[in-house]
Parts: structure tokens; sequence; C-alpha cells
């Protein structure tokens, strides 16, 4: 059975239907990258899935529980854990800290007033190791605010990873990166990818970047799902390049 | 930093434990209410300082303690030390509805819904005359001491103490509050509220217990206010008191529990002393909030920390 | 509500407290040792900044003159006066915080003009601590005599259930038939209004209404409507301050009083001068006017006017002058200040002052004295309109029972 | 009086004082959208612009240069002060600017008292303004229907200006993004100052418009205050239609509620905006915060 399974997922604003009937089935261990033209609906999709937004219809199913229409943070604490497609950190605090309070949110006494010397070790524990996944030990005493574009991107995959999640909805992460902070960040994340063995829902607008990370590709066009195949097979599949990739491939 | 404020602190708090035995009277009487203010400020600092939920309506609870207080003292024969912490209890007890209906909101909504709920029991203070003694409020509340051989907390300096104890326990609440886990939250919803929940966290749960805590924090200072005063009135409820505390807490330095407490103490001095110099007060007040704002963004913990650190160098 | 306290209890208290401070306080000791010429100490926490800043102003104005004139004969006793004035902004919590100063600092043990009823409730209780007494200029809430009174308050002023029925006498042998009653929303606005309607149905007229106006309403619309529709021959207003200013310039834009016959509990100058001809017609009592014609009177005023440029003094500096004449009289009598001398001697002193006689009587430490109604009138010469007395009444008809707010007849 | 009559007097003067909030209001939600600001000292320049608007006044005779002139000075007051004192605060937190404008409110609350003194002080309305007119055969005050003309005109002109002019277009565009703004080559230092000068502009013409009803006094700044904070949250910050919105809801259940429910005339405002906060938490016509 797949990890994370959707059915007739859809998702109407008002007259404007986001999500049409989408279905998606994403194995352990793969790496799925959803792609599409601006206003398919991908951040809507991981809203829906990360339950910021409730569907209108259709059914999610993470480890074969249903979480459709569940609040986020219960969400998350299943076991997605997502970034954002515009950087969301605590920038006063350092990129270790970041990671901590990340890595808090799954321990059981996350809300203790008192003392909790306990929780900081455990939590700091997993946060270091996920700083090291993505190569950010160095900086991991910066304040996020200070670090680079491409350093907090891959601080916000590490937050990720320290709630040592099942599966990883990453939206965009090379989002306003320069070509050399892309590539930098990429290779990182390929490293990492290929050690951690991560099960990830990632969106992309960089097709490179896409082709490099991806195990199959889902094409979403005007909300609904136009391909769902292998790297090679979406490139070379004529409705996709129609809707979506032009002259590129 | 710490080495440095550390033996500040442990000396300041000599000062203040055998302040009673060197001090003249008023000055004790000054001293008792700037460290009820004090913790008034501090209890403001969770929400405003540690979790960025800027509360235009703090007076609310103080008022509530107060009138809570006073009302038991007065009409129950409930000695002072129960009837303190139970004004305390109620009005965290409120604040659980109060921030379940403000945390609806975020930002200056937020800051207005507490305001609204500040004016609201303004509004009922001056209607509801058989509890709150309307527009003329409680007045000649006692001091009842009570049985434990606790009747020395009614005499000046027992009362002193018992004010004294308050606030060490509430700071020390504070500070292991902010410390815990449950402050790393805090901080996490004070810098970024949308991260904190995606991160999985219940941020409203937090928030809804954060206006708790720190409104039965600034019942307790309202409850110590009506038997240090004597009485219990609807401008405790006013919001020109809301923004004071909002002002002592920035001037002392927000997010600083020390600081606050120190603006407290310096808002109501400065006030009492410039009050007695000219009637044109409120001038200078003025300008030396502004002043602060240009030359002293850090508040008055800033400039103490940044000057005791600059002597630490030195030595 | 407050227990009714009865005055032996809580004065054998203050005498036993006052005993106790002498023996412990070496500070006391050595005042006393060198009290032959020690200033009288007189402390005003006064609301002279904030809403009611104009009447703090006033009282400020009358104890300075008087202490002036005073002292300039050799003070009380041969004792200088000094008055120990601050600034409460009208905040009871800071007017506790002053005069507590002024007890623990200074050593003072008198107190007067202490501006707001909810500052004077604030303080009242905690004379008997302090072993101070507090002789009243302005504070019109009838509960400081009542409910609410412990034997070191004094009150030399006219109190809000006396301006009440001052009007309501005058009222009985006028026209009118039909009233409404329009007060602010506190306990003044409340008890005065309460007093009016008693007095209307005891003199077999018709009482048709009441309305109360939070303080701080800046829209009296609503409350004109209310007024006009009732069909009353004359409203009864117990306003003060920016109300009473904001009712009296409206209800001219809607030319109520062509239709309905304006009385208030208290015409004051400040408020004639910031209404100007919004105030014409107005009929009310007056705690003091200095239109008033009696010697003493004129004599004040003639002072006054020398002192500040040809100024005529307004309510609260001639309520004040009076306040300073009763405690001037106590000290004397009592040869000192301490309470437990001073309190005997101002119980059922009496003495004549710029409104004429005034008694302070014992039971409840209420200043006796003739009241006042005034109609504010056009005259020549003076720009703006002035209250004119039109009748007296004399005091005993005017005071309530003792230690009570009502009227037997 | 019949209830046709009852109801259309009411209503007059629950838009009468819907255009004295929404003065208020409108300033204060102009700042807060442009600057994000939370200005403490509106109820103090409305308080001096009454008594500006009172020495203008008396000093010429004349009641209408008392109402173009007191805005116009403390208008330029204001864009003064964002001058000298608020342009060096637009990189630090919202703390700033509520300290800085508590100070600003006591400042010019004390200078007020300080140049003209304790008492309230009378503006009467111009002479042509000052008569009853009969409506249904009751009196109403001329001036009270002068209030809704110049409510109905500032109204008018504020929205035209915010859609026809440059500079009304230039505050749009700032509010919605100040860092995109500034990148198309717009001068927001000098946006900033105009609007800043604006908003206390109308506060001060709220202040002269409202001293014939209820004097030029000291204690008008304390209550104000609290009314625009509200006018503008039931709109939503910084939108101008929000602050027309809530300065009539505001004022038609504050006038009917004084007279069918007196008891809870102090918590009216309260009840509408918590009852509005409620259902949308950005406020009426606001953006989700």
């Amino acid at each position: 059975m797949a990890l994370l399974e959707l059915e007739g997922v859809t998702r109407r604003f008002g007259a404007l239907v986001a999500l049409d009937q989408v279905a998606m089935a994403v194995e352990e261990g793969e790496v799925r990258a959803v792609i599409g033209p601006n206003g398919a609906g991908k951040t809507t999709l991981f809203n829906v899935i990360t339950g910021t937004v409730k569907p209108s219809a259709g059914t999610i199913r993470f480890a074969g529980e249903s979480i459709g229409g569940q609040p986020s943070h219960h969400v998350c604490r299943l076991g997605l854990s997502r970034t954002f497609q515009i950087t969301a950190l605590f920038p006063e605090m350092s990129a270790r800290e970041n990671a901590r309070l990340a890595a808090q949110a799954r321990h059981a006494r996350r809300w203790q007033p008192f003392g909790g010397a306990g929780v900081f070790r455990q939590a700091a524990a997993l946060a270091d190791a996920a700083l090291e996944q993505l190569g950010l030990t160095s900086i991991g005493d910066t304040p996020a605010g200070l670090l680079s574009h491409g350093d907090q991107r891959l601080l916000e995959v590490a937050m990720a990873m320290a709630q040592q999640p099942r599966v990883l909805l990453l939206d965009e992460p090379t989002q306003g990166l320069s070509v050399e902070e892309t590539a930098q960040a990429v290779d990182t994340l390929a490293r990492f990818l290929q050690a951690s063995r991560m099960t990830v829902l990632l969106v992309e607008h960089d097709m490179e970047v896409v082709f490099r990370l991806a195990h199959r590709i889902t094409v979403l066009h005007r909300g609904a799902v136009i391909a769902d195949s292998t790297p090679d097979a979406v490139k070379a599949d004529p409705a996709v390049q129609d809707a979506y990739l032009g002259g590129f491939a | 930093m710490r080495a440095v404020t550390r033996p500040i602190l442990i000396v300041v708090m000599l000062a203040l434990l055998l302040a009673p035995l060197g001090l003249p009277p008023f000055a004790m009487t000054l001293l008792t209410e700037a460290l009820i203010l004090g913790l008034f400020a501090m209890s403001l600092d969770l929400m405003v300082g540690y979790t960025r939920l800027i509360s235009f309506g703090h007076a609310a609870a103080y008022g509530m303690g107060a009138y809570a207080c006073g009302w038991m003292l007065l009409h129950t024969g409930m000695p002072l030390l129960f009837a303190v912490f139970a004004a305390a209890l109620l009005t965290g007890v409120i604040a659980i509805a109060v921030g379940w209906m403000c945390t609806l909101a975020t930002g200056i909504s937020f800051s207005m819904l507490t305001l609204a709920f500040a004016q609201l029991l303004y509004a009922i203070s001056f209607k509801w005359t058989s509890v709150t003694g309307g527009s003329d409020g409680l007045a000649g509340i006692p001091r009842t001491s009570g049985p434990l051989g606790f009747a020395a907390l009614s005499g000046k300096s027992g009362f002193y103490y018992f004010v004294l104890a308050c606030l060490v326990g509430g700071f020390l609440v504070c500070f292991a509050l902010v410390r815990s886990p449950f402050g790393a939250v805090l901080r996490g919803i004070r810098e970024n509220e949308a991260k904190t929940t995606a991160l999985g966290y219940n941020t409203r749960l937090y928030k809804i217990a954060v206006v708790a805590t720190s409104y039965a924090l600034g019942g307790l200072a309202g409850a110590l206010y009506a038997p240090f005063a004597g009485f219990a009135n609807t401008e405790l409820l006013f919001w020109l008191l809301s923004g004071q505390a909002l002002i002592m807490v920035i001037v002392g330095g927000a997010g600083t529990l020390v600081g606050p407490i120190l603006g407290a103490a310096f808002f109501m001095l400065m006030e009492h002393q410039l009050s007695s110099l000219t009637e044109a007060w409120a001038l200078y007040f003025g300008l030396i909030f502004i002043a602060f704002v240009l030359f002293a963004p850090q508040g008055i913990w800033g400039l103490a920390t940044a000057w005791l650190r600059r002597d630490a160098k030195a030595s | 509500m407050s227990k009714k306290v009865g005055p032996s209890r809580r004065a054998m208290l203050s005498v036993g407290l006052a005993g106790a401070a002498t023996v412990a306080s070496p500070g006391i000791l050595r005042l006393t040792a060198k009290a032959e010429n020690a200033p009288i100490k007189i402390g005003m926490p006064l609301a002279l900044t904030g809403a009611l800043g104009s009447v703090g102003q006033q009282l400020k104005r009358g104890a300075e003159l008087y202490a002036k004139l005073q002292n300039a004969k050799g003070g009380i006793l041969g004792r200088p006066i000094e008055l120990l004035i601050e600034d409460t902004a009208g905040n009871p919590a800071n007017c506790v915080r002053k005069a507590q100063e002024m007890v623990e600092r200074q050593n003072c043990r008198l107190f007067t003009g202490i501006t707001l009823s909810s500052e004077a409730l604030a303080v009242v209780p905690k004379l008997a601590e302090w072993d101070a007494v507090f002789m009243s200029s302005d504070n019109g809430d009838g509960r400081l005599t009542a409910e609410s009174f412990v034997p070191n308050f004094f009150r030399a002023n006219i109190s809000g259930p006396m301006g009440t029925r001052a009007v309501s006498l005058y009222l009985r042998s006028g026209k009118a038939q039909k009233f409404y009653a329009l007060g602010l929303d506190y306990a003044w606005g409340h008890n005065s209004v309460q007093v009016f309607e008693d007095e209307v149905k005891k003199s077999k007229k018709d009482f048709l209404g009441k309305v109360f106006a939070p303080t701080g309403t800046k829209d009296y619309s609503s409350y004109i409507t209310k007024i006009r529709q009732s069909g009353a021959d004359a409203v009864f207003l117990v306003l003060q301050g920016d109300d009473n200013n904001a009712f009296l310039s409206q209800s001219q834009q809607y030319r109520l009083s062509e239709k309905v016959r304006l009385l208030t509990e208290i015409v004051d100058l400040a408020s004639i001068r910031a209404v100007g001809d919004a105030a014409l017609g107005l009929i009310g009592s007056s705690r003091y006017s200095f239109t008033y014609d009696y010697p003493l009177n004129n004599e004040f005023v003639a002072l006054w006017k020398k002192e500040h440029d040809g100024a005529v003094p307004d309510t609260f500096e001639g309520e004040q002058w009076q306040a300073m004449k009763v405690l001037e009289a106590g000290i004397t009598k009592a040869g000192g200040i301490e309470a437990a001398k001073l309190r005997p001697a101002l119980e059922d002193i009496e003495i004549e002052s710029v409104k004429g006689k005034v008694h302070i009587r014992k039971c409840d430490h209420q200043g006796v004295q003739q009241g006042f109604m005034v109609e504010v009138v056009k005259q020549e010469g003076i720009a703006t309109p002035i209250p004119k007395v039109i009748a007296t009444f004399p005091g005993e008809s005017t005071t309530p029972k003792c230690n009570s707010m009502t009227f037997d007849d | 009086m019949t209830t046709l009559a009852f109801l259309l007097t009411e209503s007059l003067n629950a838009l009468s004082q819907a255009a004295l909030l929404f003065f208020l209001g409108v300033g204060l939600t102009l700042i807060f959208g442009l600057m994000r600001i939370v200005n403490f000292a509106h109820g103090a320049l409305y308080m001096l612009g009454a008594f500006v608007g009172y020495s203008l006044a008396k000093g010429s005779g004349n009641f209408w240069v008392a109402l173009v002139g007191a805005p116009l000075l403390v208008g330029m007051f204001g864009a003064g002060f964002e001058l000298t004192v608020l342009r060096r605060l637009y990189r630090r937190d919202a703390h700033a600017f509520l300290m800085v404008t508590f100070g600003l409110a006591l400042v010019v609350g004390e200078a007020v008292r300080l140049i003209w003194g304790p008492d309230a002080l009378q503006v009467a309305p111009p002479s042509a303004l000052a008569g009853v007119v009969f409506l249904l055969d009751e009196p109403f005050p001329v001036y009270r229907l002068f209030l809704v003309a110049t409510g109905i005109v500032v109204a008018v002109a504020i929205w035209q200006f915010l859609e026809r002019s440059k500079l009304g277009l230039l505050i749009r565009a700032t509010s919605q993004n100040a860092d995109m703004a500034s990148a198309l080559g717009v001068d927001v230092k000098r946006i900033r100052s105009s609007v800043f000068g604006i908003g206390c502009a109308l506060a001060a013409l709220g202040g002269v418009l409202a001293a014939p009803l209820v004097t030029a006094s000291n204690g008008m700044a304390a209550t104000v205050i609290i009314d625009a904070f509200v006018i503008v949250i039931i709109g939503g910050m910084g939108s101008f239609l929000g602050s027309l919105i809530g300065a009539l809801l505001v004022g038609f259940v504050q006038v009917f509620g004084n007279y069918y429910l007196p008891d809870l005339a102090l918590a009216f405002m309260y009840l509408v905006m918590l009852a509005v906060l409620v259902v949308r938490p950005g406020g009426l016509l606001g953006k989700e915060t």
C-alpha cells in the first residue's frame, strides 16, 4: 500500500476549481515531483494535504489513516513535514534553535512549562543530526535571519527533517536562489536524498532540479492530473509538452 | 552577561529584603506600590515581550484581581492571604474565556479585542453596583489577617514582604516558563506564528495558556493593590492603565522580565516626582518617552546591561 | 455597599491610634516639641490636570489667596499656613499616594480640596489610620455624610442633595407641574436624581421619567429627544464639566429651552463661560455665587478682584475660601491641629462666612448653610452671562436629616 | 412627535455623529494602511484642532477661517513630526511607534493645557448655521445638517483623491507594498510625510467641527482616541471604505442605543466591535491579518 494516497481530491474556491479529482499514490522511499504551469494547483495540493486548506471532496490517506480536513498541527504530528515556498524561519533564533524547535514539536512533553532539560536535550540531538544531514553543522550558531539565502532554504529542509517525518513535502526548495546557489543547494539535496531514502513530495518550477531529484513526476494542469509517470516518460509525453513544457525537452 | 547580572540581582534582592529596616515610611509605601506595578508590568511582558501578543486591555487583569480581592476582604472576612490568591486564580480562569475569544484574531485585531473586553468590564464595574460599588468603587478594604500566624502580613512591613514574595514568586514562574519547552514555543509564535503552526504546534492553545497565565499574574498584582491602597475603583479597569502598562513594559525593555519591573518603578516614581515639581509634568513625561524611543531603543534594562557590560570589559 | 460605621467606635480607635503614634514616632515627638511656631500644613492633593482640572485650579486659587492674606496677618495661632499642593490628575490611586506622602513624609494632618468624589471616597477610610482631619470644600456625594461617614471627615460645602433640595423648594411655588430628569450615570447623578424625584412626588407634582448618560458622552441628541418627547415643563439636570457643556451647547442648538425649562443642580461660572449664551435662562442651585449681596461676600469679592486683575471668584474659589475659614475657626478654638482636639472643636462650630452663617452640625459634620437659587442672566457691561441670586433658603430646610440623604417634609 | 419625525431626526443625528467619527477614523486608517502605525496621538491632535480652531475663530471672528486653518496648521505639525521623529523609526518594531505616539499624545495634551488653560472654551457655530429647520414640524439644528453635508463632501473628496489623483494612486500602491513602490521609483518618504500630515489634518477637522457641539476642552482627547480605534477596527485596519462603514455603524448603534437602552450606552461600541471581530477577525473590509 502506498504511504500517501489521494483519491478524487477536489478543492473549489467559489467558481474556481483549483483541484479537480486529483488521484495520486506516493510509495515509501519515492521522490515524487509535482509540476505544472502557474495556477495549476500545486500549492493548493500541498495545502490540502497538510491541512491548511480543507478539501471540498475526496479522501487523503496517510499510512492508511484518513487525514483529509484535519487541522494542520495534527497532520504534521502524524509525520508529514513541509517547507514553504517563501522562506519561513525564526529569524532571531540560531539555526540550531530553529531545528530544535522543529524537533520539539514531535516530543510528548513539548508543552512542558518548566524545566525541560530532557526535552531540550533530545530535541537538540535530532536537530544536530538533521543539520548534519544537510551540511549545516558549521553554521549552527548563526541566527537564521543572517544566513545566506541558500542556507536558509536548506535550513528549512533540516527543520522538516528534525521532525523525523515519514513524508517530506518540499515547496519549491530553490525558489529565489541564484543559478550558483541553486546548483549548490541541489547538490546537497541530491546527496541528502540518496543517503536518507526519504519519501518526498516535491513541487518545483525548475525542470532541471525536478529531473535531477525526482523518481516519478505528476503533472497538474488546471487542477487535474494529466500525466503521472517516470521523468523520461513525462518528458516524452506530447500532452505534457503541449500544456507545459513548451520547447524544453 | 549572566555572570555580570547575577551578582547585581543578588545585591538588589538583599537590598529589597533589608529595605524595611532602613527606609522611612513613605519610601516603603512607594516601594511597595512600585513592586505591585512591577508584577503587573512583568505579567504583561509574558504576552508582549515573549509571545508578541500586544494587549491593549491588561487593565482588565489588574481591575478584576483588585475587585475580586476587595470584595472578598470586605464581604467574606476571608484572610488576606487566601483572598489574594483566590482573586488571582479567578482572574486566570476568566482569562481562559477571554483568551479563547481574543485569539480568534491576530495582530492589531487581537489588541483591539483585549481592549474591548477591558472596556466592557469597565462598563460592568459602573453598572453592577451591588458588587463593585459602581462609580464609588469599593473603599475601606481591610487587610484581614488570617489564621496560621499570618497576622504579620497586615502590617506595613509584613505586607511589603508579602508583595515582595509575590513578585519574586511571579518572577520565578515567568523565568521558568520562558526557559522551558513551552517558552521555546512562545518564542516561535513571537517570531513566526504560521511556521510554528506548520511545525505541528497548536499555537492557539499556547496563546490561550499564556493569556491565562499573564492575566492570573496581573490579577495577583491587582489583588495586592486593593488591600494596599484600601480601595478598588473603575479607574483600575480603564484603558489608560492598559496603555500605561504597555509603556512600562516597553520603557523597561520588552522580553526581559526584569526590564518591565524597572519600567513600572520608573514610570510610577517619575510620574509621582514630576507631578510634585511641576503641573506640566505630562509634557516632560511625554518627552522622556520620545527620547527613550530615539536614544535608548532597548529600554532601561538594555541601558543597564550595556553599561554593566562595558563596566565588566573595562575591569 | 459599605456598611454604616458607628462614629464612636472609629473615634475611639483613632484616638487610640493617635496616642500610640505619638508614643511610637520620634518624628511626632520632635514636632510637638516645637509646635509653638511650626507651620500648619494643609494637604491639598488636587485634580489640577485632567478632565476636572478646572475645578482643581479653582480650589487651588481659593486656598492660596486665603493663605496669603492670613499669613500676612500672622497665620493661625501665630503659626504660618503652609499649603501642600499636589496634582492627582483626578486619579484616586494618585490621590491616595500623594495624601499618604503628605502624611508620612511631611507629617501633614489636615486635608482639604480633594477634588473628585471617587478620590474622596478612597481617602476617607484612611483618615483614622493617619489621624488626619479632612475638610471637604467641593465633594458633593451625599454618602460622605451618610453611609460613608467617618468621624474625621467634615464638609464645609453644599452637598449634592442640598443643592437638589434647594431646587425642589424653589419649584414648590413655581408653575411647572411635570418634570423629567437627566443625570450623569454615576453615584452623584443617581443620588441627586433620586432626591429630586422624591421631592417632586412629595409636592404632588408629576415626575415623568429619568435617564442617565455616562460621563464623557459627546452626543446628547438621544437624551434631548427623550426630554422633548416626555412632555415635561421642566427638566432637572445633574451634569458636570464637559458633559454639562456639551448638553447645554446642544440643547441650545435644538432650541430646547423654548419648550422646556432647564433646571440644574449646580451652576458655575466656568461652565457659563464655556457655553456662553447657551446658559441663559438656566435656573439652578449654586454652591457659591459672587453676586450674593452680603457684606462679607462683597468684601471677599473686592479682595479677589484686587488680587486677580478684576476677575470675580468662581464657585469653588468661594467654596474653598469658606472651607478655609471654617478650618481656621476650628484650629483657633482647639488651640492646635491634632485630630483629637480639632474634631471636637469643629463639631458644632458656627462662623460667619461669605455665604452667611455656616454651622457644622455635630451628628454628621455637614456644614448647615443657606441654599441659593440663581438664574443665568445677561448683565450690562459684562460679555458673559452671570448667575443672579433669585432666592435663598435657610440651611435648616435644605440640609438633609443627620447621616442620610433624604428629607422629612 | 410622530414616529416618522422621530426616525428622521434620530437618523440625521446618527449621520452627524457618523460624520464626526469618520473624520477621526479615516485619518487613523490612512496612516495605518500606509505605515502600519497605530497613532496613539490621534485624539490629542483632534483636541489640538479644536483649540487651534478656537483661536482662529476668535482672532478672525470667522468660523470658516478656523475650519480651514486648523486642519492646515495641525496637518503641518503632523508632517513635521513625521519628518523629525517618525522617519527615524521605520526599521523598528511596532513598540517604538506605540511609545513615541503615546509620548506625543502627552506632550500635545499638556501643551494645550499650558497654552489655552484648563477651562473649556466656547466655539459657537457661525450665525448662518446656528438656527433650526423644521423637519416634519420638529426643530432640527442646521449645524447638524451641516455636519452631515461636510461628512459626505469629505468622504467623496478622499475617495476621489485616492482613486483619481497621482498621490492617491501612489498611496494605494505604497499601502500594498512599500518595497515594490520604492522600486518603482516612488518617493516613499514624501508620501509618508504627506499621509501622516493628511491624517492629522483630518483629526483636526473633526476637532474643529465637534467644538460647537462639545466645546473645546482638555478632556476631549481621552475618549475619542478609543472611538477612533473602534471604528477603524470594525471597518478593517487600513480600509477607507471600512472606516466609513464603521463610522456609520457606530453612529447609528450609539444614537438609537442611547435612546432605547440607555443603560448600555457605555458598552454599545465594544459590543459591536466584539461581534464584528468574532465573525470577521480582520474587520468588515479588512484583510485577514
